[in-house]
């Protein structure tokens, strides 16, 4: 399960998704938008994705995690459009017989979704606005 | 001349006002040149050119890669683009 | 919100207690039943509980996170009784302003939960059963 | 004499047949002399005795605790029991 949504996240359908009878355990992770960043108030952020590539980079994030750990199935759903206080932002889940396979696997696939996964979010500020996107760490 | 397909995101797309621009370029050119292309047209993409990324058919590609006809190109601002965009 | 109970786990209720406006992230552990486990078949778990030590002893793991990680809100909840193939035992939710906190506090959670609180399974198998508890680092 | 109420849990309370002993002990006990106590009624706690854990009033305790009357003790049997409880 890799998606773009447009809707608000609930982790009931990845969790569904990604569960195998070998499943012993399943580490999620939910961004959420918090009401301040580096020291401004957040009014709300806007995302947007450049959805033909970010779904094959999900997918090669989750063939990474099988190369690295033991895992039974990866889930990720990142929302785009406007996200207030509050609201999730993206979704994973990593189902794995053993639990420290599916939580290092899940703390792996936030830090890799940010560096390669062509997603970038606005901030709009109470006093300006910003955008923010994947750092790119694979390539520098 | 070819024509290559260049989509806009964030920033980028605030600066060229476009979510995709279809760029005229002599055969055999680069990234490279297609971004110098870019900056001539849009003096404020100048800010954004040493922290650009870019991908080539949905996979990122390094700044020296020769482009050929309908390659579908992206320019992908990696990290805060400043205040001012 | 640190309970014990009968019923069928989800998260979203312990997402719903642990989310704050400053949160940022939002880990969460789930342990299910498996199929299998050292290469024995799982008919089902039985789970039991010394309730009154096993609250305080949650708690205690969320005083310990707290010192240790900048977080917002710890919730545990371990279901008792039995559990079939694919149900969850246990529920965990940190949040936190950022998202290493919350995934570095959340693996410690359970790694921690499975250590001091007093809560056992006997495991059935096709051939046979066995009783596993807590395994009392603090104490060796 | 003084009172100890002793919770047993899992292998534990499959052994002596119930989830709460009232046991009667000399003032000034501790822990391990209601262990060998219990273990004199209840022969296959011998096998366990090695790794259990006790609790006194909802705190993990060390075997030399002394117990004081209306103590409220428990057995915690920390990992696998064995295939025969």
């Amino acid at each position: 399960m890799f998606e773009i949504t447009d809707q608000a996240l609930f982790l009931e359908p990845l969790i569904a998704a990604v569960k195998r009878s070998s499943s012993g355990a399943i580490a999620t992770f939910l961004g959420v938008v918090r009401e301040e960043t580096r020291g401004r108030q957040v009014r709300y952020l806007e995302y947007e994705a450049y959805r033909e590539m970010a779904i094959p980079k999900m997918r090669e994030i989750a063939g990474e995690i099988r190369r690295r750990w033991k895992v039974d199935e990866v889930a990720m759903v990142h929302r785009v459009g406007r996200l207030e206080i509050g609201e999730a932002s993206v979704a994973i889940a990593v189902s794995a017989p053993h639990r420290q396979d599916a939580l290092a696997a899940c703390g792996y696939a936030i830090d890799r979704l940010k560096e390669i996964v062509p997603i970038w979010k606005k901030e709009v500020w109470t006093d300006g606005e910003e955008w923010v996107g994947p750092s790119g760490c694979e390539q520098h | 001349m070819m024509k290559i397909r260049v989509r806009c995101f964030a920033s980028i797309r605030e600066i060229v006002g476009a979510y995709e621009l279809v760029v005229d370029l002599p055969e055999g050119s680069t990234l490279n040149q297609l971004l110098r292309d870019l900056c001539e047209r849009f003096p404020r993409l100048q800010a954004l050119r040493g922290s650009l990324l870019f991908s080539v058919n949905r996979e990122y590609a390094a700044i020296d890669t020769t482009l050929t006809e309908e390659d579908d190109v992206a320019l992908i601002p990696p990290v805060s683009g400043g205040a001012d965009v």
